[in-house]
């Protein structure tokens, strides 16, 4: 019972790391309705931004959490502006976005890799390192700080989007942007807009990430993993993504626990398609015939 | 240059360029995205190396067995995935990817990741150079048939293309296949190239790579796949001499691609016979008229 | 005789009943309108009919046989075909191309045949490539030939979807608001070329229009929706003069010839 | 109030649009009749900023008119597009609500929206509905209501009638006499030649990118070769 | 450009030049030890030359990346063998990359050092050995024997898990034959369980492992993952003692993992507090401002094979310098290298025991199954 529970802790850790990641990506993909390859970069680069202000710059750590959520939000403007802006003034097809996004991806590692080194680098212990301890079972403090937080981004997201005049509008823009353009809605700064709350979210799960494991240029990689759990939970639904993100957590840690760790990723993936099968629009997707 | 090197280069092309024309069919005609296709590779080349190296099969038959034998995993695939749509198939064919690469993982007989070294090295110039010729044709014969434009017809308008009486998950299947026994002949290859297997050969990087090149040579077009394949194999041995900055200049290259020419190379046109013979005969009349004419590039199909 | 009959047909979307209880019948060779409001589901019963949505209750039956909740696909290749009210044509492709690729039909040779170009094979697409250019003449359409569908003006397209649903060889062919987006000279253009694809191609016709002089100018039967029911059916020397089809759907000034 | 002078567009190598000059004056009710392709709705986007000019000059109550859509909008001219663009993923009351993206009068923006509830009843009752799968009229009633929202000062109006029923058809044109009582101006393009001709003021004749002819609605009603071409009167 | 440009300028200064090939990942996830490599290899270069050269040649060292990929590995042999004509080759240091180049060595008559290629098959295949094919280290089985031998019988644990990764060849070796002697010495294997490349989270399988409750786990990967599960297994209040391989030392595991690791044991190539060893750590670290990573002790004694293989064939001709290779017998850094002509694995290469106390690596011992 005990092994149980730490392992539904376990896998509830894993879950909400997929879920911060997951939130940034799938917010870009809820607008843009691509998915952003790139995401993973600037997470990446996140993670050393925040590094490099509490190592270098010696800032404290809101300090540099919230420089290092900025200066991703910047570098994602930027690769919205490099690498995809010309693309969508063209109106070209979204595989030409995904192409451009593969490109920023394979970019931005080696650029690191090339610049900064392919060294590991650790994070100081800005939280202590010894988890609460419950019984026999062990939950690690930043854990629940990523969970928080990643719940907080949710809301706030949530809220912005269906609450707020600006929110529509974004989903406006994403849906046609010439009608928007007609509202007189400013499709090039809600876009850049959208790209900046990304990367701030890409900051902030880099930051996360680099303190709870460690930071290194393929970190990206991972994203991998939270943009299956975004298709998972419904692609564009963004508690689908953070549902989406838990359920894949968990799911991973019972089948290494419980099964086979030798075969977790063939069996968690087999799952997956099996739920794709009989709910092609992911969990919380929404089912719609297509009105022709 | 010397002549070892450029055939190596040019083996590795040919090798891609198999791939590549299989995914371009699926991905290039009938729009589907797959981030899996090395999945596919990588059974083609176990199985081609089986049938070689365990069965005796002589080295064409059992490239052919590895080609058969993706393209045979692959209609189970595709009838659980193809009435996915867009990311959501995208995300199957990623799943089984790294699924297969994960049973080849701890697969012993095969060696498992410590791979399956003592194939022998039987992918020559000439061979690769055959396969190729006759999988391009068999390609621009598929895609200028009925059976290649109800595949772009999928591409452009699933419904509309259901009205007209296309049965579109056929076509989507049809050219999963064709591009799985691409895939697997293409892996065949590789095995019997290097001449040792490992699981890792085939992660979901080379299936982007494949995918990068389907979409810089263009969408729909078989001879952009061509050329494609051949400047982007050649493109990091040029870029060789940038030792730590050539993924760099790479990534930069492929961004710079899509936003100045997002239509690929070739944007959907064809390099076909006819127009190089216009091309010719615009040359001759250029050398004997001063003047010229033709571009070598001719709007057909489309 | 009726090539096409609904029996109580009915369609809901979650608690939205968009068609209720219709049962109608197409006669064979006729040009026969399905008109009412807008939201009355004539759209919803083409989808019905050609197989986009699955029916939530009753029949349709075509040439005596159900035809319900069978793929798209194979009611195309039964002998229905439509253009939609949201104009869907393979847009990237040249109008040439869009209706090569729905002629597919005609042809039968298989993947091996074009693989080794089989005699079969060519001349098959001879006759595909003849068939698509007459249609393109049929139409109206050669001066647009290697033109991209997109790049077409509104009307234009719609012609071409006629087009190509004519590829299909249909028996019964459904068009959804051909007019739209004619003026009145192109309408009255459009109302020859109607009549004469039922002459020329020997099909059905079903159409959907709120333009009343093109409905009221070719059809014989016209059966009229509200609200997802059938209001009524009937010629249109009845139809014009139905104090209910005035009342939801006509108006007072249908004379005005609009 | 609108100058167009010698507008030029072109698509990749299509000249669209070859030397267009139209005015509008304050309170008008322009419109423009023309054949399919001949350039109408490129003349409205070019407006409304959507598309790029090549050539020509546009002022509005006398200074140029912006180039960027948004601000555009911002001054008030408001395109109702052909073909219902709709917001399709977003529901009906959100497609209304971004039609008043730009204004902050809360009390105004309500009863604008009453009103064209009023108009419409339909869209009322599918408030909630996702706008992509409105039928095809109703979609196109959401259109002209969201236009109606945004409270412009210059209507552009792109065949408003299309696929509405003759009933809506009706209610159409005596909304743009509303709105012309209102004050303000209408720049309508019809495939309806003969309510657009017989509720305008003035019209403009547009063939293959260029004007051809122009004056009194009334008085082209009744031009035998307009009839001929435009108004489907066999002479 | 600027670079070949660079190598040009060198090679028209009137003396001999003769290439050394190198080829390893400067890219991609490996980078880390390729990049090492190739400095280790420049450096000796640029000393050796500064010390009158090889045979009186300068030595050029002409490095490629294969961004981890092997089929680009044997297109820049085929590169380094046909158009840059190099004599020897240098690496690669993973086996998936050093068995492939087999066949091109064999054409083109080059023969290449592996540096941490540890899989048997690099050299020997089906009992016959490649021959162009030679390494400098040691091979997986007698690591993993050494590591299971040293747990049974040195430090007395009958109770061993396994952490593995399993998609990584090496990983994958060492665990086999770990497991084979830990259990033919009559231990028993509590748990193996696997995670794969590119994870970041242990927890699941270090719970399972932890419910086990074995003695000592075996961490057959590299030092950031072992960092990473070092830590989470005490964040899990798992005690038991920590054991690995060579893909452990290095800087950087201390930096993240200092107190997990602590009284751990590794089984590695060399003493590190050798002098000799301090010797080239600090000119590595003067001239690369960086700390030097395993591989770069390797590659450092294949230079030094290189060097003495050619010095004794007398001759600057790649076969040459392949039979010489034959009958090396030299003393390096990471112990004494003898080459078995049948395996052309270095033979009696002893283990050196190290146990990481306070962030320092230790020398416990020389060990030999
Ligand atoms: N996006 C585009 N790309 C290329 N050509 C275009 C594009 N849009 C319009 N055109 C061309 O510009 C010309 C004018 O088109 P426009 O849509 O303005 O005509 P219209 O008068 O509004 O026609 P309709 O009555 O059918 O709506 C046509 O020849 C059309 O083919
Ligand atoms: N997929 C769907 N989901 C929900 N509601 C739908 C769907 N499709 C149609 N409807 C609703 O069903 C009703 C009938 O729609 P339909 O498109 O059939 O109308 P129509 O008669 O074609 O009208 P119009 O003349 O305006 O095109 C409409 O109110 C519409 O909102
Ligand atoms: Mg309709
Ligand atoms: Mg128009």
């Amino acid at each position: 019972m005990a092994q149980f529970l730490q392992q539904m802790i376990n896998g509830l850790s894993i879950g909400s790391v997929y879920a911060l990641m997951a939130v940034g990506y799938s917010l870009v993909y809820s607008i843009m309705s691509f998915s952003n390859f790139a995401h993973g970069g600037v997470i990446m680069l996140g993670s050393y931004f925040g590094f490099y202000l509490l190592t270098l710059a010696h800032w404290a750590f809101p300090a540099a959490f919230v420089g290092a959520a900025l200066c991703s939000a910047g570098l994602a403007v930027i690769v919205e502006r490099v690498a995809y802006r010309p693309l969508r003034l063209r109106n070209a097809p979204f595989l030409y976005f995904i192409i451009s996004a593969m490109g920023a991806s394979i970019f931005l590692e080696n650029f690191v890799v090339a610049t900064i080194g392919p060294t590991f680098r650790t994070y100081p212990t800005v939280l202590p390192r010894a988890p609460i301890e419950i019984g026999s079972v062990y939950i690690g403090r930043l854990d629940i700080m990523i969970f928080i937080i990643s719940a907080v981004c949710l809301a706030l997201l949530v809220y912005f989007l269906d609450r707020t005049k600006v929110g529509k509008a974004v989903q406006a823009t994403a849906h046609n942007a010439r009608a928007a353009k007609l509202m007189g809605i400013n499709t090039d700064l809600v876009i850049t807009l959208v790209f900046a709350i990304g990367g701030l979210l890409a900051g902030v799960a880099g930051v996360m990430f680099g303190m709870k494991y460690t930071v290194y240029p393929q970190m990206g990689g991972i994203t991998i993993k939270s943009f299956i759990a975004a298709v998972f939970g419904g692609l564009g639904s963004l508690p689908g993504a953070v549902i989406g993100s838990l359920i894949l957590g968990i799911m991973e840690t019972l089948i290494s626990g419980y099964f086979s760790s030798q075969f977790r990723d063939l069996i968690s993936f087999t799952l997956l398609i099996a739920v794709l099968v009989f709910r092609p629009m992911g969990l919380m997707g929404k089912a719609t015939e297509e009105k022709a | 240059m010397n002549w070892f090197y450029i055939k190596g280069i040019l083996m590795l092309a040919g090798m891609n360029l198999m791939a590549v024309l299989g995914l371009s069919l699926l991905t290039g005609f009938t729009g589907l995205f797959s981030f899996g296709h090395a999945g596919f590779m990588a059974l083609g080349a176990y199985a081609a190396a089986w049938a070689g190296v365990r069965m005796g099969l002589p080295f064409l038959v059992a490239l052919l067995v590895g080609g058969l034998f993706a393209g045979l995993v692959s209609l189970p695939i595709g009838r659980l995935t193809l009435n996915l749509k867009g990311d959501y198939f995208c995300i199957a064919t990623l799943g089984f990817g790294e699924a297969i690469r994960l049973i080849l993982d701890n697969v012993q007989t095969f060696g498992g990741a410590r791979g399956w070294p003592g194939i022998p090295i039987r992918t020559e110039l000439w061979n690769v150079a055959l396969i190729c010729v006759a999988a391009t044709l068999f390609m621009v014969r598929l895609v200028n048939s009925r059976h290649g434009r109800n595949m772009i017809a999928v591409r452009e308008e699933e419904l509309a293309a259901k009205t007209v009486g296309i049965d579109t998950f056929k076509y989507k299947m049809l050219s999963l296949f064709v591009s799985a026994v691409y895939a697997g002949i293409a892996g065949g290859m590789m095995g019997y190239y290097t001449g040792f297997l490992q699981p890792k050969m085939f992660g979901m990087a080379r299936s982007t790579e494949l995918t990068i090149i389907v979409i810089f040579g263009g969408i729909g077009s078989v001879s952009g796949s061509v050329l494609g394949s051949v400047l982007l194999t050649a493109l990091p041995e040029i870029l060789r001499t940038f030792a730590i900055w050539r993924l760099v200049v790479y990534g930069a290259a492929v961004i710079f691609i899509m936003i100045s020419r997002p239509e690929g190379l070739m944007g959907g046109r064809e390099i076909t016979l006819e127009a190089i013979r216009r091309l010719v005969r615009g040359r001759r009349a250029e050398a004997e008229a001063g003047a010229g004419a033709g571009t070598g590039v001719g709007e057909v199909r489309r | 005789m009726n090539i096409l009959e609904t029996h109580d047909l009915t369609k809901t979307f979650g608690g939205l009943t968009a068609v209720e209880d219709v049962s109608f019948g197409v006669r064979r060779d006729s040009i026969s309108g399905l008109i009412g409001p807008n939201g009355a589901g004539k759209t919803t019963v083409f989808n019905l009919i050609t197989g986009i949505y699955k029916v939530t209750a009753g029949q349709v039956v075509f040439d005596g046989k159900p035809i319900h909740n069978v793929d798209p696909h194979k009611i195309a290749q039964a002998g229905i075909t439509r253009t939609f009210q949201n104009i869907r044509l393979f847009k990237r492709l040249s109008v040439y191309n869009n209706i090569l690729t729905a002629c597919h039909g005609l042809a039968g040779y298989s993947v091996a045949d074009s693989t080794f170009g089989t005699r079969r094979y060519r001349e098959q697409e001879e006759q595909l490539k003849r068939e698509a250019s007459r249609l393109m003449d049929v139409m109206g359409l050669a001066e647009w030939r290697d033109k991209q569908a997109v790049s077409l003006p509104y009307g234009v397209q719609r012609r071409l979807e006629i087009a190509r649903a004519l590829a299909v060889r249909p028996r019964l062919l459904l068009l959804d608001e051909p007019a739209a987006g004619m003026n009145p000279d192109e309408t009255r253009q459009l109302m020859t070329l109607i009549s004469r694809i039922r002459d020329e191609f020997g099909c059905t016709i079903l159409v959907i229009e709120h333009r009343m002089d093109l409905i009221m100018g070719i059809c014989e039967n016209i059966v009229v929706l509200n609200f997802g029911r059938k209001l009524t059916e009937g010629s249109p020397r009845t139809i014009q003069s139905d104090p209910q089809v005035i009342q939801a759907y006509l108006g007072e000034g249908v004379n005005a010839g609009a | 109030m609108l100058e167009v002078e010698n507008l030029h567009v072109h698509y990749g190598g299509i000249h669209a649009l070859r030397g267009v000059s139209i005015s509008v004056g304050q309170g008008e009710i322009v419109t423009i009749i023309g054949a399919n392709g001949a350039g109408k709705s490129t003349l409205l986007n070019a407006i409304s900023g959507i598309v790029k000019t090549s050539e020509g000059a546009m002022t509005f109550k006398g200074s140029p008119l912006p180039t960027a859509s948004c601000a555009i909008v911002k001054q008030g001219i408001c395109q109702v597009p052909e073909g219902r663009l709709v917001f399709a993923n977003l529901t009906v009351l959100d497609n209304l609500m971004l039609g008043a993206y730009l204004r902050h009068d809360h009390k105004a923006i309500k009863s604008d929206l009453d009103r064209v509830y009023e108009l419409f009843p339909r869209l009322r009752e599918r408030a909630g509905q996702m706008a992509g799968t409105l039928s095809g009229g109703e979609q196109q009633m959401l259109t002209i209501g969201r236009g109606l929202m945004s409270d412009p000062e210059l209507v552009l109006l792109d065949e408003p009638s299309l696929g509405l029923a003759p009933i809506l058809v009706e209610t159409i044109f005596q909304v743009i006499e509303d709105i012309r009582k209102a004050g303000k101006t209408l720049l309508l393009v019809e495939q309806n030649a003969h309510k657009a001709l017989s509720t305008a003021d003035r019209a403009y004749v547009l063939e293959q990118g260029q004007i051809v002819k122009s004056g009194n609605a009334r008085e082209l009603l009744d031009d035998p070769s307009i009839q001929e071409s435009y108004l489907g009167v066999k002479q | 450009a600027a670079l070949c440009l660079g190598l040009f300028a060198q090679g028209s200064a009137a003396e001999k030049v003769v290439k050394l090939g190198w080829v390893g990942s400067l890219t991609g996830d490996q980078a880390i030890w390729g990049q090492c490599e190739l400095n280790t290899v420049k450096m000796m270069a640029e000393e050796l030359n500064a010390a009158g050269g090889l045979l009186g040649a300068k030595v050029e060292v002409v490095g490629y990346d294969h961004r981890g990929d092997a089929m680009e590995c044997v297109n820049a042999v085929r590169r380094l063998t046909s158009q840059d004509k190099v004599v020897c080759i240098i690496g690669p240091n993973a086996s998936g990359h050093a068995i492939p180049i087999a066949s091109v060595l064999e054409e083109m008559k080059v023969p290449d050092i592996a540096t941490v290629a540890t899989n048997p098959k690099v050299t020997v295949v089906d009992g016959k050995v490649k021959p162009f094919n030679f390494r400098v280290c040691f091979i997986d089985p007698y690591q993993g024997a050494v590591a299971a031998g040293f747990a049974y019988d040195v430090l007395k644990f009958t109770k061993a898990a396994v952490l593995y990764d399993v998609a990584d060849d090496y990983s994958q070796g060492l665990t086999e034959f770990f497991i084979k002697t830990f259990t033919e010495k009559g231990g028993k294997i509590v748990a193996k369980e696997a995670f794969k490349f590119g994870d970041t989270d242990f927890r699941p399988q270090l719970s399972k492992i932890k419910a086990a409750n074995p003695e000592i786990i075996f961490m057959p990967y590299f030092f950031k993952e072992v960092a990473l599960s070092s830590n989470q297994a005490r964040e899990l209040g798992i005690k038991a003692t920590l054991m690995g391989g060579d893909g452990w030392p290095s800087e950087i595991l201390i930096q993240m993992a200092k107190d997990a690791v602590h009284g751990s044991y590794v089984v590695n190539h060399l003493d590190f507090d050798d002098p000799e060893v301090q010797d080239f750590k600090t000119r590595y670290t003067a001239k690369y401002k960086r700390a030097v990573e395993l591989n770069g002790f390797l590659a450092h004694d294949a230079f030094l094979m290189f060097v003495d293989a050619a010095e004794r064939a007398n001759s600057l001709n790649p076969v040459a310098i392949r039979d010489a290779l034959e009958s090396t017998d030299i003393k390096g850094i990471t112990g004494n290298i003898r080459i078995n002509p049948a395996t052309h694995n270095p033979e009696g290469k002893e283990a050196a025991i190290i146990r990481i106390m306070d962030g320092n690596y230790v020398f416990q011992q020389k060990y030999a199954p």
